[in-house]
C-alpha cells in the first residue's frame, strides 16, 4: 500500500490549483444560489484536466483527486461525471454529462441544459442523448447550488452503450463520493474560518467546546469519505464505491446542519458562499435514492 | 390526565381552517414561498389580518377591555400552528399579536398604547425588531448601539443587522444601550421607521426576498416619551417579552404537515414502498410529535397560571431536532420540492432552516437545559 | 387536555414512592448484572399497583405512570407487560407475563422462568402458556439488567386469548416506552450526579460544554419518550404506540452511549449501577424487531 | 497511491491465519469471551506467546539485533488486526510488544533492558501499566501517588485504578509524582508487583473477570535504579510510548469481522431479508472501512518514517464511531449474542464498549483534533 500522491497526481493537481487560483478568490458578494463559470470550464477542458481518466496510467484515482480538489471552488464545475464515467462512454460525447437514474427521469438534473448529454442508466441500460432545448426546463429558483433543470421528455432515439449499468452506478457512486470529499472540506475549511474569526460572548465562538467537537466530528467525516472514495476508485469494486457514497451522503446529512449552525444567519445570505458547498451536498444527498439506495448496493455486494 | 381536545377547542381549528380555505387566493402555496417578511407577503397580509381582525381572529387572546376574547393559551397555540401550517399568512404581523402587543400593554405608557394598540388590533402594523447587531448575536448584553441622552431626546448611532420586515416596517422595537452597565444599561425605544437618519439595505438571502436587512442609525433623534419602561429596563422587559413567546413559532406543527404533504406526494408517485423511506418517514413524525408534546406540556402550566422556566428550552430544542430531520427527509427523498416541484415543501424548507438559530439558537437552549432543567453547575466564562 | 396527574395518580405515585423508598436507597455495591428482589415483586403486586390497569377510571395512562416510576428503581420488576398488556387477557394468569413475538421465540426473554406466563403474539393470534422447568433454559451471563432466559420449546396446548394481536402490539409498544421513559430518566439522574460531583482538569465534568449539550439532548430525548408514551396510554392509537416506542429505542441508542462515556471506566465496573438502566435500555432496543419494526408499523398506522 | 497489499504482506497475513487456526484451542470464541486481563486468558496467553516467540512471530517488528525482524508497520499493523480480530490470544502481552518494550529500548538503563526485555520477547512477561488514579482519568498529570526521594530508594505512597492485568502482573509500569511541578514533577518507576506494600483489589466489572483492579501502594521501597529514563522525564517517556500507540488498538478489524460474523449468523436465521437491516448493516461497514483507511494513512506515514500527530486522533475516532455502530446493531438485531448464543459477538461487544474511554477518551482525541488538526484557538482553562 502507498497512499502517497505519485509525482504525477502531485504535478496534476498543483497545476490545478494554478490554473484555478483567480477563481478560488474571486469576490463572492452577491454570487446567488450557484455559481457557474464558463471560462473556468473551458480552461480546465482545455488543459485536459477532465479527461485524466482516459489515461490508463494515471486512472481513476487520479480522476477522484481531481473531482475533489475542483469540488473544493465556490464556482461549480461539471468536473464528475466527466472524468470518471466518461471514459467508460468514449470520449466524443459534449460536456457537461448529466446523470439521470432511470424511473428517476423528473428529478432535478445538475448541469442539465440544452447541449448536454445525458445519461440514462437503469435495469433497461446504458444510453445517451443530447438534450435540445424544448426537453429542458430550466430552474433557476432552484436551491441546490448547482445549475439545474428538469427534463420534461426523455427521447426514444438513443444511442445505447454496450457496458453494464453496473459498471455505471460504480463509478457513479465514486463520482458522488469525491465531489462530497471535496464540498465537506470546503465547507469545513471556510465554517473553521468563520468561528476562529467571530466573536461571541467576548470570545472567538472557536473556543466553545461543544462546536470544538461537532467541527471535529466533521474533520473525521470529511477525511473518511475522502478516503473510502479514494480507494473505491482504485478498486473499481462495487462494494466499496457503495459504502464511499453512502458514507458519503450520510456525512453530508450529519455536517450540514452543524455548518450552518455555526454561521448563524450569515450561513442564509448570499453574501456569505457557505450555501455553494453545503446546499451541494445536498444535492447530492438524494443520488440513487439516497442512503438507502447506497446501503442496499452495498449490502448486496458485501453479503448478497 | 387528559389529551383530548374540548369541543370549543376542535371548533375554533375548525373555524380557523375554513377561514384560511376561504380566504387565501388559489395561488397561495406558490406565493408563500416568499419568505414572512418579503413585500409581497407583508402587503398580503394586511389584507388578511384585516379580514382576521373582522372575524375577532387576530387578538382573541389579547384581553376583552383591550379588544380581544380573552382565549386562552390552548386557544392560542390552535391558532399559532393553523397560521403557521399554512404558512404564516399574517406575515410580520404575527410578532405583533403575540409579543409585542402584549409587551406594550405591560409595559407601555398610556400614549403609546394609544397610538401602537390600535393599528395592532386593526391588522394595520407592521414593526420590525432591533435586537440583533454584527458583533452581537445570541450575546444580546455585549450590543452597542448607543442612545445619548441629550435633554429631552435620544440620540441613536449603531447598526442593526439580520432584522426582519425592515424594508417595510413602520416601527422599529429598538433595544439600545444607554449606560455601559452590561445589562442594566439598555434601554428600548419604538422608533418611527421614517425617523430621518435611519437607513435600510437589504441582504440578500437564501430564504426569501426582503427577509432580512441591516439597519443603520445614524444621529436619529428620538424623543424620551418614545422609551418603553424605565431607561435600562430593557433586560426585564425582554425578559416578560419571552414568556409571551417562550415556546417560539409552532414549527413541529408545520413540519408534521411537510412530512404528511412529502409522504402523500411520495405514495402518488409510487415512492413510499420500500422499508428505509418508510421508517425515516416514521422518525421524523416521532420527532415532531415528541416535540409536540412538550410544547403542549408547557401550554398546560401557561394554561393553568403557572410560572414556565427552563422546561421551554426543551421543547424548543425538540422542535429544532423535528425541523431538521423533516427537511434532510425532503431533500433526500424528494429533491425536486427545492426545485419549483412542490411550493409548499419549499417553503418548508425555508423556513424550517432558520429553526436552531432564529429567537435563541438551539445551542443557547442547550446551555439553559444543561444549566437550569439538569441543574449542573455553570462552565467557567 | 390536561397534562397535570390527577388527584388519583398523585396518590398512586406517592403510594408506590413510599413503598420503594427502602429499595431505592439500597446498597448496589456488586449488584451483579441483573437486580431483581422477589420482595419488591410481592409488595407491589400485594399492593395492587400492578393491576391497575384493569380498573376503568385509572386505565393504561395510570398503569403506564406505575411502569415509568418503577423502571427508575435500580431492582428490576416485571410492571410493563403485567400492567400494561395484563388487562387484556383477564386477571388469573400468573406472573412475571413474558412477551415473546412469533418467530423470534428463540430470544433470550426477559423474567422468564419456570412459572410465569408466556405470551405469545403474532399473524397467528395470541396465545399463552404457563412455562415449565423443562422449557427454559436461564441466562445468567446476560448482559442485560433483566433476569433473562431462553424459550427451549413452544408447546403445542396453549390457551387462545380472543383478542387481536394488533391489541397486545400496541400495549406491548406502550409498555416499551413508558419502561423507557422511566430508564432514560434514572440513567440520566445518576448521570447528571456523576459528573457533577467527578472532577477532571481542576473542574467538574459537568462544567464541560459539549458534556453539557450532549446531557441537555438526553434530556429532551427522555422528557419526549415520557410524553409520547402517556400520550399513547391515552389514545390507544397503533400509530402514537409505534411512535412512542420508535423514539424510545432511537433514544435509547442515542443517549446509552453518552451515559457510559461520561462515567468513564466507573460505568463498567458491577460497583455503580449505571448498567441497571442502561443494560435495560439496550435490551429493549431489539423488542419487536428493533427501530425498523416500530418505524414500519408506524408508517402503516399513519399513512398506510 | 496504491491501495493493494505486497505478496509478502499478504503471505505474512496468511501465515497468521493459518497459525492462529492450527494454535487456538477449539473452544477459543467460548473462552475469549473473558477478558484479555482475565486469569483464564493470561494463562493461556503465556502459552501461545510461547508459540509465537518459537516462530519468530511475537516480536517480528522489533530490532533485528533484539530478537526481532525489524518488520515495517504494515506487518505490524497486519499482527496487529489478525491477533485482535482473533480475540487476542496474546492476552495482556499485546502491550509488552507493541509499546513496553519498544519504550524500554529507547530509555532503559543496560541493567533494565537486561532484565526486562527477555521475558517480554519470549512470551513470559506480564506487565501492568500504573496511570490511572481515582482522581485523575484523562488529566494524567493531575496524578497525586507520591515517589519520596529517600537517598538511593523511593518511598511510593497511592492509589491506581482501572489497572487491567494488576492481578497477575510481574512488574508494574508506575508513572508516580517526584514533585510538585505538573508535568516535570512526573517519573516511572518500573516496580515488581510482589514489592512489598502493594496491595491488589480486583473491582468487579461488565466486561470480564479480572479485567480492572485497584492497585494501592503503601510505603512501597523501590530503588533508585528502578527509575525509566531521568527524575522528571515521564512525560516525554509517555509522549514517545504513544507514538508506538498512537493507532491503538486495531478495533475497526474485530468490529467489521464482528459485523460480517452477525450478518451471517442472521442470514442463516433468514433475518437479513428486509432493508432495514441491511441498510444498518451497511453504515457499520462504512464506519468500519473508513476508520481502517483513516488508519492506514497514518501507518503509510508512519512506514516511511514521517512524523505522526494530531490525524492520528482522527483515525482514533473513526474508530470509535465505528465499533458504536456496530455494537448497536448487534444489540438491536441480534440481542441474544449479549446473552450466550453467539460468543464471538459478546467478545466483541464486551471490547468494543470501552473503545471510546479506553487510552485516551473519545473528548480527548476530539480536544487534539479541534486544536492541532483544525488550528482552532484553544478554548480557555
Amino acid at each position: 500500500m502507498d497512499l502517497s500522491l505519485t509525482d504525477d497526481q502531485v504535478a496534476i493537481l498543483d497545476a490545478i490549483d494554478t490554473l484555478t487560483r483567480p477563481y478560488a478568490g474571486a469576490s463572492l458578494h452577491e454570487a446567488g444560489f450557484a455559481l457557474p463559470d464558463a471560462q473556468l470550464d473551458r480552461d480546465l477542458a482545455e488543459g485536459g484536466f477532465l479527461d485524466i481518466g482516459f489515461d490508463p496510467d494515471l486512472g481513476a484515482v487520479s480522476a477522484a483527486l481531481v473531482v475533489e480538489r475542483l469540488a473544493r471552488l465556490p464556482q461549480t464545475v461539471e468536473a464528475a461525471a466527466s472524468a470518471l464515467i466518461r471514459p467508460l462512454l468514449g470520449g466524443d460525447l459534449p460536456r457537461p454529462l448529466c446523470l439521470v437514474e432511470e424511473g428517476r427521469t423528473t428529478r432535478p438534473i445538475r448541469f442539465l441544459r440544452e447541449g448536454a448529454t445525458v445519461l440514462l442508466v437503469g435495469p433497461s441500460g446504458v444510453s445517451t442523448f443530447t438534450a435540445t432545448a424544448a426537453q429542458v426546463r430550466p430552474e433557476p429558483e432552484a436551491l441546490y447550488g448547482y445549475p439545474m433543470a428538469t427534463l420534461l421528455t426523455v427521447p426514444a432515439e438513443r444511442t445505447l452503450h454496450a457496458i453494464p449499468a453496473s459498471e455505471v452506478l460504480i463509478r457513479w457512486r465514486i463520482a458522488l463520493a469525491a465531489e462530497a470529499a471535496g464540498l465537506l472540506a470546503a465547507a469545513l475549511d471556510i465554517t473553521v474560518a468563520h468561528v476562529t474569526d467571530r466573536q461571541q460572548f467576548g470570545r472567538p465562538l472557536a473556543t466553545f467546546q461543544a462546536l470544538r467537537h461537532r467541527l471535529a466530528q466533521a474533520q473525521v467525516r470529511a477525511n473518511g469519505v475522502r478516503w473510502l472514495a479514494l480507494k473505491a476508485a482504485a478498486t473499481l469494486d462495487p462494494g466499496d464505491a457503495a459504502l464511499a457514497a453512502l458514507h458519503a451522503q450520510e456525512s453530508a446529512r450529519a455536517t450540514v446542519y452543524d455548518f450552518h449552525q455555526f454561521f448563524g444567519a450569515m450561513g442564509v445570505t448570499l453574501e456569505h458562499p457557505l450555501h455553494l458547498w453545503t446546499y451541494r451536498l445536498k444535492a447530492l444527498v438524494g443520488d440513487l435514492r439516497g442512503r438507502g439506495g447506497q446501503g442496499l448496493a452495498a449490502a448486496e455486494a458485501l453479503w448478497g | 390526565m387528559d389529551f383530548d381536545w374540548t369541543d370549543q377547542e376542535t371548533a375554533f381549528r375548525d373555524r380557523l381552517r375554513a377561514l384560511l380555505a376561504d380566504t387565501l387566493p388559489d395561488d397561495w402555496e406558490r406565493f408563500s414561498q416568499h419568505g414572512p417578511a418579503s413585500p409581497a407577503l407583508t402587503r398580503y397580509a394586511e389584507s388578511f389580518c384585516g379580514t382576521l381582525a373582522e372575524q375577532g381572529l387576530l387578538i382573541p387572546h389579547w384581553p376583552v377591555e383591550l379588544g380581544g376574547q380573552g382565549l386562552d393559551p390552548w386557544h392560542q397555540t390552535i391558532l399559532a400552528e393553523e397560521m403557521w401550517i399554512a404558512g404564516e399568512p399574517r406575515g410580520g404581523q404575527y410578532m405583533n399579536v403575540n409579543w409585542i402587543g402584549p409587551t406594550l400593554i405591560r409595559y407601555g405608557s398610556p400614549d403609546q398604547q394609544a397610538r401602537y394598540l390600535p393599528p395592532i388590533a386593526e391588522g394595520k402594523a407592521l414593526w420590525c425588531q432591533g435586537f440583533s447587531e454584527p458583533g452581537s448575536g445570541s450575546d444580546l448584553a455585549s450590543l452597542r448601539t448607543r442612545a445619548e441622552r441629550d435633554g429631552d431626546q435620544y440620540r441613536v448611532t449603531g447598526q442593526k443587522i439580520w432584522t426582519s420586515y425592515a424594508g417595510l416596517a413602520d416601527t422599529c422595537f429598538l433595544v439600545c444601550r444607554t449606560s455601559d452597565d452590561r445589562k442594566r444599561g439598555i434601554s428600548i425605544l419604538l422608533v418611527p421607521m421614517d425617523t430621518p437618519g435611519i437607513t435600510v439595505r437589504q441582504i440578500p438571502s437564501l430564504i426569501g426576498e426582503g427577509d432580512i436587512h441591516e439597519v443603520f442609525f445614524d444621529d436619529v433623534i428620538v424623543p424620551v416619551t418614545a422609551r418603553l419602561g424605565d431607561e435600562g429596563q430593557a433586560w426585564e422587559i425582554i425578559g416578560y417579552s419571552l414568556t409571551n413567546e417562550r415556546l417560539g413559532i409552532p414549527r413541529y406543527a408545520l413540519a408534521r404537515a411537510a412530512l404528511d404533504r412529502a409522504v402523500s406526494i411520495l405514495k402518488a408517485q409510487d415512492e413510499f414502498d420500500g422499508e428505509a423511506v418508510k421508517i425515516e418517514a416514521a422518525h421524523c413524525a416521532a420527532l415532531t410529535e415528541a416535540a409536540r408534546m412538550a410544547s403542549y406540556a408547557i401550554v398546560d402550566r401557561r394554561a393553568k397560571g403557572e410560572a414556565i422556566g427552563a422546561e421551554s428550552s426543551s421543547a424548543r430544542f425538540a422542535t429544532v431536532m423535528a425541523e431538521r430531520r423533516v427537511c434532510e427527509f425532503i431533500v433526500e427523498y424528494l429533491p425536486e420540492a427545492l426545485a419549483d416541484a412542490h411550493p409548499y415543501l419549499k417553503m418548508h424548507h425555508q423556513r424550517g432552516i432558520v429553526a436552531g438559530i432564529a429567537a435563541g439558537a438551539a445551542e443557547i437552549q442547550l446551555n439553559i437545559i444543561a444549566t437550569d432543567v439538569l441543574k449542573l453547575p455553570r462552565e467557567p466564562r
